[in-house]
C-alpha cells in the first residue's frame, strides 16, 4: 500500500505505518506528533487526495 | 444556402478573430489521437483528423455535471434547498471541423432532453449557445457506415456552416443564421468561384463511394420487437463476448442514459449527473436485490434493440445511431453492431435463422 | 500461426466429439484489425470460425469464472497463470478445464500501431519467415519488426509458455530471461522521479480516462460481484470524472490485483483511450517479485502473499 | 424554462410507524412554500421523487389522496441508502418532494364502472391514495360496486390499519382484509393468501369490470390466473409496476420495458400493454 501511494506521488512524509497497542497512549501521541510535524514540514503543500468541490462542469 | 469561399490563410485569421466571441471548441491532438477540447486562446484546430477517439458529445452534455446545490449549514438560506448551481457558464461556443456524424447525432438526443411534458436546462441551454462549423468528411474509417444510418460524410442537415476542404481553400456552406453570424464575426464573406456547388458535389461523391461497409435497416420496423427480443441465436455469441464495459455507449454520440449522485463537501451538497451505461448491471438494479436486467445477455440486447428497435418503433424515424463507428473500432470484444444490426434486420422467426455479414 | 489454427481446430473437434468437454473457448476472426473476438464453439460449423494469430488479446480466463460446464479453452503463459488463480481463488475447478496449451509470441499493441499508422489502419499482414507486421491502409503502407509492434508486457514476458495445460499446440517457445529483458524498466523510470513528478506523471496518465471500467471488466481478476466502486453502502469512491475520484478508482483496483496480476495486458489492450493501467499493477507485481520472491499464477497449489501471512515478511514499512 | 429535476421544499410534519417490525413508515410533508402545493397537483395512481440533499432521491408512490389538502403522504419501506436515512429523520427536518411524476390508474375509463382493489404487502400506498379518492362523496357516485381485498403476512404488517377497519364498516365498499395467517383466535377478517381470496369474494369479470392490481411479484403471478378464471380480459387488468429509476422524467434511461419507461410511460400498464413489452421488471 505504501509502496504504491509513494510510488503514485505521495511524499514518504505522508505515510506512517506503526503498531501500537491500545495500552500505548504515550506512543500513538508521539507517532501523531511526528508525523504532523512531518507533513507539515513539506515543501509541497498541495492537498492529495483531498476532494474539496467536484472538478466537474 | 450561401456557399463562400475562405482560403486557408484567412481561416486561420478569422479563427483568431473568433477567439474574442466565442468559447471555441476543435480537435487537438492528445497523445496518439484527437479530441476535442477547448482551445486556448490563440491556439487553432486540427483540420486534418482521424474523427476523434470519443464523440464530441460532451460539448453539450458533459460526462460529470453538477446540476443542484445546497448548504448543508443551517444557518444558510438554501439549507437543503436545492438550487440550479450560480456558477453555470452558458457563453456563446463554436466547436471547429465537427463530423457530420457527430453533428447528426444531437437530433436524435435531443428527442430524450427537450420533450412536450420536460425539457431538460442544461442540455438545451448548452445546445442553443453552441454553433456547429463542420468539416465535410473525406477520410472515413474502415469501421464507418454512416451512409446507410441515415447521415453521410457530406451531410449537412444539423450544421450551422459545413466546410469542404478543396486544397488552399475551404469552401463554406452557410447554413443557418447561427452560421451566419459566426462568418460575420470572423470575417469570412468571399464569394466563390463559378462551379463551387459542382465541385462539393463531386467530392461528397467521392466521399460516399470510400464508404464500402453497410447496415441494413429497411426490415426492422416490420419485425415484431418480441420475437427479437427472443432471437437468441442474435444475442448469444455477441452476449458471450461482452465484458459489460461501458465503451461502446461512452463513446457513442446518441447514447445519453445518465446517472445521478449527490455528493457533500464541506457544508455544500451537490447534485451530480454522470454518464451512465445500460452494460452495467447497477443500472437497473433495485434496492430489493431484483434486476431486470439481471444478465450480460439482457443488458447487451438492450443497447441494441434500445437503437435499432425500440427507438425504430418509438419514433418512427430510423435507427438511433448514425454510422460513426466508434463502438466497432474501440469494442475490446469486437462486438460489431454492423453484425447485429444486419442480423435483426434479417431475421427470420418461423426458422429462427438470420443472416450473418463478415462485418 | 495458420499451424496454430488448425492444431486448435482439430483438439476441439476431439475433445468435442469425445464428449470430453461442453464447449471449447477460443477466438474467432474480428470483424476490424488487431482485435478478434472471444468464442465458445460447440460444434464442427462453430469450429471451423477458430482463428488464432496476434490478435488474440483479450484474456480467456475471464470466460470461466464461476461456470458449470466441462470447457476446453486456449491458454498462452499469461492466461494459463490466471486460469491457475482462478482454481486456486475456487472460481473455476481443474477438472473442469481442458487447457489447450499456447506456447506464445506476443500481441500486437493496437494502441501503438494505430498511432505509427497514417490514417485508419485497414489491414495487418505478419510476415512470419521475416518476423515483421506490415500495416496498410488509405494511402499508406508501413512495416515494422514485429518486436516493435508487440504489446509492452508481451514483450517483458518471461513466462511466454503455459504453466498448466494438457496438451500443446505446438512445441514450447523459448522463454525470454531476466537478464535479457528487464520486466521492471518501466516502472524503474517512474521510481526515479520525484514525488511531484509522480504525481504529475499519473495525472497526465489518467487525464483522458472516461471511467468506462473496461479495464477493469477486461481483467480476469475483477469477478467480484459488486466492485468497490459501485457499492453505496457505505460509498467509497465518487463515481463523477474528478480526477481525485479517477486517480483512486485506479489505485484501489490496481490494489486489489496485488500479488494476483500476470501481467497479461488485458486492461491496456481493452482501454478505448490507451492508457497505460499497467504503470499500477507493473509497480505492484515488481514488490511482489522482490519482497516476497512470488510471481502469480505459477502453480495451483500456493496461494498468493498478501493472502497469507509468514513471520518472516518483510516489516521494514511499520516504524 | 422550468428545471424538472428541482424538488419542492418541504417540512415533515409528522411521522407515522406503520407495522409491527417498523420496515414502514408514513411521512407527512408540508410544503414550505405554500403556492408549491398547486403545482403539485396530482392524481391517484402517480408517484414522486423523494429527495433527501446529500444522500439522493427515490421514486415512491403518492399515499395521500388529490382529495387530501394541506400534506402530501408517502409510505415508505426501509431497504436501500436513501430510504434508511429517512426512516432516522425526524419530524420538523427539510427535505425535497419532486413531482408529481408518471401517469395514473386510468380514471376516466373507470367511470361508470365496478372497480376491484386488490393489494398485498406495501404495495398498498397508491392504493389507498385510489380508495381514498373514489370514497370522496363527489367521486363516489362516479362508480359503481367497489371491491378491496387487501393482503398482508400477519395483522401487524397491515397497513393503515385504522383506516382499513373504518373501510370495512361502510355499506358502498367491500372491503376484504387477509392475512397469511395470526395466532389471534379473535381476528375479525380473512386468512389465506391474496389469491385465494381474490376467488372468493371478487365479483366475476364482467365488461364493466375493472381490477386494479398491486403487489409483489409472487402474489402478481397468482392472482392472474384467478382474474383469467373469473373472466377479467387482459386490458381490464391494471397493474402498477416498479423499476429502478433516476430522473423519473423518462431521461435517463434505465427503467425501460421495450419502448415505454416505466417513469414517464407508467408506472400504470395494463396487462394488455405488459403481453407486449419485454417483462423486464
Amino acid at each position: 500500500m505504501k509502496n504504491l501511494l509513494e510510488h503514485m506521488g505521495i511524499e514518504p512524509e505522508r505515510l506512517h505505518f506503526s503498531w501500537i497497542s491500545s495500552a500505548e497512549s504515550t506512543k500513538f501521541v508521539d507517532v501523531a506528533t511526528k508525523v504532523t510535524e512531518a507533513v507539515k514540514s513539506l515543501e509541497n503543500k498541495e492537498k492529495k487526495f483531498v476532494k474539496t468541490k467536484p472538478k466537474v462542469a | 444556402m450561401k456557399v463562400i469561399k475562405i482560403d486557408k490563410n484567412e481561416w486561420a485569421d478569422g479563427v483568431e478573430k473568433l477567439h474574442d466571441n466565442y468559447r471555441l471548441i476543435g480537435a487537438v491532438r492528445e497523445k496518439s489521437y484527437h479530441i476535442f477540447a477547448t482551445l486556448k486562446p490563440g491556439q487553432k484546430p486540427e483540420m486534418e483528423y482521424v474523427n476523434s477517439r470519443i464523440s464530441p458529445k460532451y460539448v453539450i452534455y458533459p460526462q460529470s455535471e453538477i446540476i443542484l446545490e445546497c448548504s448543508m449549514d443551517e444557518n444558510d438560506e438554501d439549507y437543503k434547498v436545492y438550487h440550479e448551481p450560480g456558477d453555470k457558464n452558458y457563453e456563446e461556443k463554436a466547436v471547429l471541423g465537427v463530423r457530420p456524424c457527430d453533428a447528426d447525432s444531437l437530433p436524435l438526443v435531443r428527442r430524450n432532453f427537450d420533450t412536450d411534458e420536460y425539457k431538460d436546462p442544461y442540455w438545451l441551454q448548452a445546445f442553443e449557445t453552441t454553433t456547429l462549423v463542420g468539416l465535410a468528411c473525406d477520410a472515413p474509417c474502415p469501421s464507418c457506415f454512416c451512409t446507410s444510418a441515415g447521415s453521410g460524410p457530406y451531410n449537412d442537415q444539423n450544421l450551422d456552416i459545413m466546410l469542404v476542404d478543396n486544397g488552399d481553400h475551404y469552401l463554406a456552406e452557410i447554413l443557418t443564421d447561427k452560421g451566419e453570424k459566426l462568418a460575420g464575426a470572423a470575417g469570412w464573406d468571399k464569394d466563390t468561384e463559378q462551379g463551387a456547388e459542382d465541385s462539393i458535389e463531386k467530392r461528397k461523391t467521392g466521399a460516399e463511394s470510400k464508404i464500402t461497409s453497410k447496415v441494413n435497416t429497411d426490415n426492422l420496423a416490420n419485425q415484431s420487437l418480441l420475437d427479437l427480443y427472443d432471437a437468441t441465436i442474435i444475442w448469444e455469441k455477441a452476449a458471450f463476448a461482452c465484458i459489460n464495459c461501458g465503451t461502446c455507449t461512452y463513446a457513442c454520440p446518441t447514447c445519453w442514459c445518465f446517472d445521478v449522485q449527490d455528493e457533500v463537501h464541506g457544508r455544500q451538497s451537490y447534485r451530480i449527473r454522470n454518464w451512465d451505461s445500460c452494460m452495467y448491471p447497477l443500472f437497473t438494479h433495485h434496492a430489493s436485490g431484483h434486476n431486470p436486467r439481471g444478465t450480460k445477455l439482457d443488458r447487451l440486447r438492450q443497447r441494441f434493440m434500445h437503437k435499432l428497435k425500440y427507438y425504430v418503433d418509438k419514433y418512427e424515424d430510423g435507427i438511433q445511431c448514425t454510422g460513426c463507428g466508434r463502438c466497432v473500432s474501440l469494442c475490446p470484444v469486437n462486438i460489431d453492431i454492423r453484425r447485429i444490426c444486419n442480423m435483426m434486420n434479417s431475421y427470420d422467426p418461423e426458422s429462427c435463422t438470420c443472416e450473418v455479414t463478415a462485418s | 500461426m495458420k499451424s496454430y489454427t488448425e492444431k486448435i481446430k482439430e483438439i476441439s473437434k476431439g475433445l468435442l466429439e469425445e464428449g470430453k468437454v461442453d464447449m471449447v473457448i477460443g477466438y474467432r476472426k474480428g470483424s476490424v484489425p488487431l482485435m478478434h473476438q472471444p468464442f465458445f464453439a460447440q460444434n464442427q460449423q462453430e469450429i471451423d470460425e477458430f482463428v488464432w494469430d496476434s490478435n488474440c488479446g483479450l484474456n480467456l480466463a475471464n470466460y470461466v469464472t464461476d461456470r458449470q460446464e466441462k470447457i476446453g479453452i486456449l491458454a498462452t503463459g499469461c492466461n494459463s497463470r490466471n486460469i491457475a488463480t482462478h482454481i486456486v481463488e475456487g472460481k473455476i475447478k481443474r477438472e473442469q478445464l481442458y487447457i489447450i496449451g499456447i506456447p506464445c509470441k506476443g500481441m500486437l499493441d493496437r494502441h501503438k500501431l494505430a498511432a505509427m499508422a497514417d490514417g485508419p489502419i485497414t489491414t495487418v499482414e505478419e510476415d512470419e519467415e521475416k518476423g515483421t507486421v506490415t500495416i496498410s491502409g488509405d494511402g499508406f503502407s508501413e512495416t515494422v519488426d514485429k518486436t516493435e509492434a508487440l504489446q509492452q508486457n508481451c514483450s517483458i514476458c518471461v513466462h511466454r509458455n503455459p504453466v498448466i495445460y494438457d496438451e500443446l499446440v505446438a512445441d514450447e517457445v523459448k522463454e525470454q530471461t531476466r537478464d535479457e529483458v528487464d520486466p521492471y524498466a518501466g516502472v524503474k523510470e517512474i521510481e526515479a522521479m520525484s514525488p511531484e513528478e509522480k504525481w504529475a506523471h499519473f495525472d497526465d496518465l489518467l487525464s483522458a480516462c472516461i471511467r468506462c471500467y473496461a479495464c477493469r471488466n477486461a481483467c480476469p481478476l475483477c469477478y467480484c460481484p459488486l466492485c468497490f466502486v459501485d457499492e453505496s453502502k457505505p460509498q467509497w469512491v465518487g463515481k463523477s470524472i474528478d480526477p481525485t475520484d479517477v486517480r483512486t478508482f485506479h489505485f484501489l483496483r490496481a490494489y486489489h490485483c496485488a500479488g494476483r496480476c500476470t501481467d497479461c495486458g488485458a486492461c491496456v489492450r481493452a482501454c478505448p483511450v490507451g492508457i497505460n493501467v499497467r504503470d499500477f499493477t507493473k509497480k505492484l507485481e515488481k514488490d511482489c517479485f522482490e519482497l516476497y520472491g512470488w510471481e502469480a499464477g505459477m502453480s495451483t497449489e500456493q496461494r498468493p502473499p498478501l493472502d497469507t501471512y509468514k513471520p518472516d515478511d518483510p516489516e521494514e514499512f511499520i516504524k | 424554462m422550468e428545471n424538472p429535476y428541482i424538488p419542492y421544499p418541504v417540512r415533515i410534519d409528522e411521522i407515522k410507524t406503520e407495522t409491527e417490525d417498523k420496515s414502514l413508515k408514513t411521512f407527512k410533508f408540508v410544503f414550505l412554500n405554500p403556492e408549491d402545493e398547486e403545482k403539485f397537483a396530482y392524481r391517484a395512481g402517480q408517484f414522486a421523487e423523494l429527495s433527501i440533499p446529500g444522500l439522493g432521491e427515490i421514486p415512491i408512490g403518492i399515499a395521500s389522496s388529490p382529495t387530501e389538502k394541506g400534506f402530501v403522504k408517502f409510505t415508505v419501506f426501509k431497504t436501500g441508502k436513501v430510504t434508511s436515512y429517512l426512516h432516522s429523520m425526524k419530524e420538523g427536518d427539510i427535505m425535497g418532494i419532486r413531482g408529481p411524476l408518471g401517469n395514473w390508474y386510468p380514471w376516466d375509463m373507470l367511470e361508470g364502472k365496478n372497480v376491484v382493489i386488490i393489494g398485498g404487502g406495501f404495495a398498498f400506498t397508491t392504493l389507498r391514495s385510489s380508495i381514498i379518492y373514489m370514497l370522496d362523496p363527489e367521486n363516489r357516485k362516479k362508480f359503481k360496486d367497489i371491491h378491496v381485498i387487501y393482503g398482508a403476512r400477519s395483522p401487524g404488517m397491515l397497513l393503515y390499519k385504522d383506516e382499513l377497519e373504518a373501510w370495512a364498516g361502510l355499506d358502498d365498499l367491500n372491503m376484504h382484509i387477509t392475512v397469511d395467517g395470526t395466532d389471534d383466535p379473535d381476528w375479525p377478517h380473512h386468512t389465506g393468501f391474496v389469491p385465494t381470496i381474490t376467488e372468493q369474494e371478487a365479483p366475476s369479470g364482467t365488461e364493466d369490470t375493472y381490477a386494479i392490481v398491486c403487489g409483489p411479484p409472487i402474489m402478481i403471478k397468482f392472482t392472474q390466473p384467478v382474474l383469467d378464471k373469473l373472466g377479467y380480459t387482459e386490458d381490464r387488468i391494471i397493474m402498477s409496476l416498479e423499476n429502478r429509476m433516476k430522473c423519473g422524467i423518462g431521461m435517463c434511461g434505465r427503467c425501460n420495458i421495450g419502448k415505454e419507461f416505466v417513469c414517464k410511460d407508467g408506472p400504470v400498464f395494463t396487462l394488455k400493454q405488459l403481453n407486449q413489452t419485454p417483462k423486464e421488471y
